[in-house]
């Protein structure tokens, strides 16, 4: 089954980012796809750089990008919400790319599922 | 046609778990995580209100949330499941839609 | 209420709104998704209930608050044959509120058939 | 010693505004602002509630927050006080401490 | 209770945690404060109530979540001269837990006397 | 009167920024100091240089620059939590700087108040 996943809140401040990405590699070592992983809202906080959490806890941006790497999935940011709160090309993580919400509405029309994770 | 409800903040502080349990419909499921676990908990002024919600709908909740907040997965009201994350996808595939409660 | 299902990707949207404007983004960023979703020829359904159905409460003025005042774009969804607004009426009641206080036209359903109507979607959106 | 409490939630979205009110004491003030300005409207499941605590504590409610969500400041529950931020400076210097029920 | 005014800088602070862990950082991000507080020589209080009991409930495990337990923190509070832990009488029994529950000795008081304490203080910070 | 201020959330994803400059601007227009602005949790994304929401709305990072160049308003963001967010040197924006949480409870110490501002 072909899943999208849309990921409303930033790392740290808010459990959406993780759980998104415990629900992510549990889907995929069920053989199940991601078709999309999209940022929106303050989810487009997950796609900076510049994160460097203390060493005794999770990496956030580092969970994602390994999962992007392991498994080819796509990580998009939202241009327009990315503008707002300086996420920008320059911010990016290796990974992540910027496009547009019309990526996400693809992702609700492309995937079986679309589950949503927030605050 | 049936919806995987899902329900992250506690009933203590939001109303999002009422919300929630007033739009579903038979069949549908409902799964408890991040903050709301503690609503599955037994002994709790909400615990009545989960024990009639398993009655109507599937009612799950998350293990590692749990034990993360300390709760005991062997004392979650009569009628709740405990699932992981692999459960949790299971569920999502099993209904036609998944619904966040936010 | 029938679908042109051509092509077969055809599915039933719902953005669910059920907080309040300007206390957070939320509001204002799913309008931008509804009206991003027009341009995908869906058959799209925007909810209001619980405390959404302030979003589309008659005669805000943010003036003083500094932010823009978005309001007047739900009138605009028209344009964009996104038609089928849904308002619940528990939520106006339990608010003080009745149609004649909304800013666009809406159906005013009960809770029942909310809970009904989402039923039927195949993505459903919430913030 | 007394103490500005601010609310900035919906109470019928979260439990900010019953704690708060649960926890004020004779003499204390209670602003509504953001979001919980919508507490403070006649008519509403809640006006009852806000009634009663406004013969216990000064009750004000943020009028810029009002406006925006298109709420009339002359439709207010009886007892509230309608403000503008430098009415919100004057409350929090003339109390001891302020608490924001987060 | 009596409290050292030398230098007339001590001020009562109270910290106030109305949050469960892991859903928010609110919980994490507010003990960093108390932690860092410490070093002040003030008079500091923190508060547990409405979901903040959570805090400090005893038998966290957050292997699967992959979060910092964060938990035995509050055990060494002590050590930093962080004694007075306030924990609300009526959020335990609305929540089904008792003082056996917790993983730190603190003070269970009942709400009204927690509604004077906070009048008693000079700064209250939340999260 | 000497007030504090602490901002815990970012800009636009929350009104408690907007509502903090506002409360800041309201009490220095009535005479009273601002002691210092701290930005802790998230709201350490408010000192984003990289921000650029719409043009027909509020920009809430060059409110807080211009109060600080207008009043000499000490804007302050908390290092740790900045490091977990992405938010480091290079990426403030004119007018913050970064430093300890010691900052903050200095504020409460020397403030007559200190107000919250959060989610």
């Amino acid at each position: 089954m072909k899943f999208g996943i849309l990921v409303n809140e930033g790392p740290y401040n808010h459990q959406a980012s993780d759980s998104a990405y415990q629900f992510a590699k549990a889907a995929l070592e069920k053989g199940h796809e991601i078709f999309r992983v999209f940022f929106y809202y303050d989810g487009v906080l997950n796609a900076t750089k510049h994160s460097e959490p203390p060493s005794d806890d999770r990496n956030v941006i580092k969970n994602w990008q390994k999962l992007a790497e392991d498994h080819k999935v796509d990580l998009v940011v939202c241009v327009a919400a990315g503008l707002r709160r300086g996420i920008v090309e320059s911010s990016l993580a290796p990974g992540f790319r910027i496009s547009g919400l019309g990526q996400l509405i693809e992702a609700g029309i492309q995937s079986d599922r679309l589950v949503t994770f927030g605050d | 046609m049936s919806i995987l409800h899902t329900v992250n903040k506690s009933p203590f502080e939001r109303s999002n778990l009422n919300s929630c349990l007033s739009h579903v419909t038979a069949g549908d499921s409902v799964l408890l995580m991040e903050d709301a676990v503690v609503a599955a908990m037994t002994g709790t002024a909400y615990a009545d209100r989960i024990a009639d919600a398993a009655k109507q709908v599937k009612l799950c909740v998350l293990g590692a949330d749990l034990r993360a907040r300390g709760l005991d997965p062997a004392k979650v009201v009569d009628g709740v499941a405990v699932v992981d994350y692999a459960g949790f996808v299971d569920l999502a595939a099993a209904n036609n839609a998944v619904q966040a409660w936010l | 209420m029938e679908e042109e299902f051509e092509g077969g990707a055809v599915k039933k949207f719902m953005y669910v709104n059920r907080k309040p404007p300007y206390g957070t983004v939320y509001a204002l960023e799913v309008l931008e998704m509804v009206l991003i979703s027009a341009a995908f020829d869906q058959d799209v359904h925007v909810a209001f209930l619980d405390d959404g159905v302030y979003q589309i409460k008659k005669g805000q003025d943010t003036k003083e608050l500094g932010h823009k005042n978005f309001s007047p774009t739900y009138r605009a969804l028209e344009g964009y044959d996104i038609e089928k607004l849904y308002v619940e009426q528990e939520s106006l009641d339990e608010r003080g509120l009745t149609e004649a206080d909304l800013l666009v036209p809406v159906e005013v359903i009960s809770r029942a058939d909310m809970a009904r109507l989402m039923g039927e979607m195949d993505v459903i959106l919430t913030a």
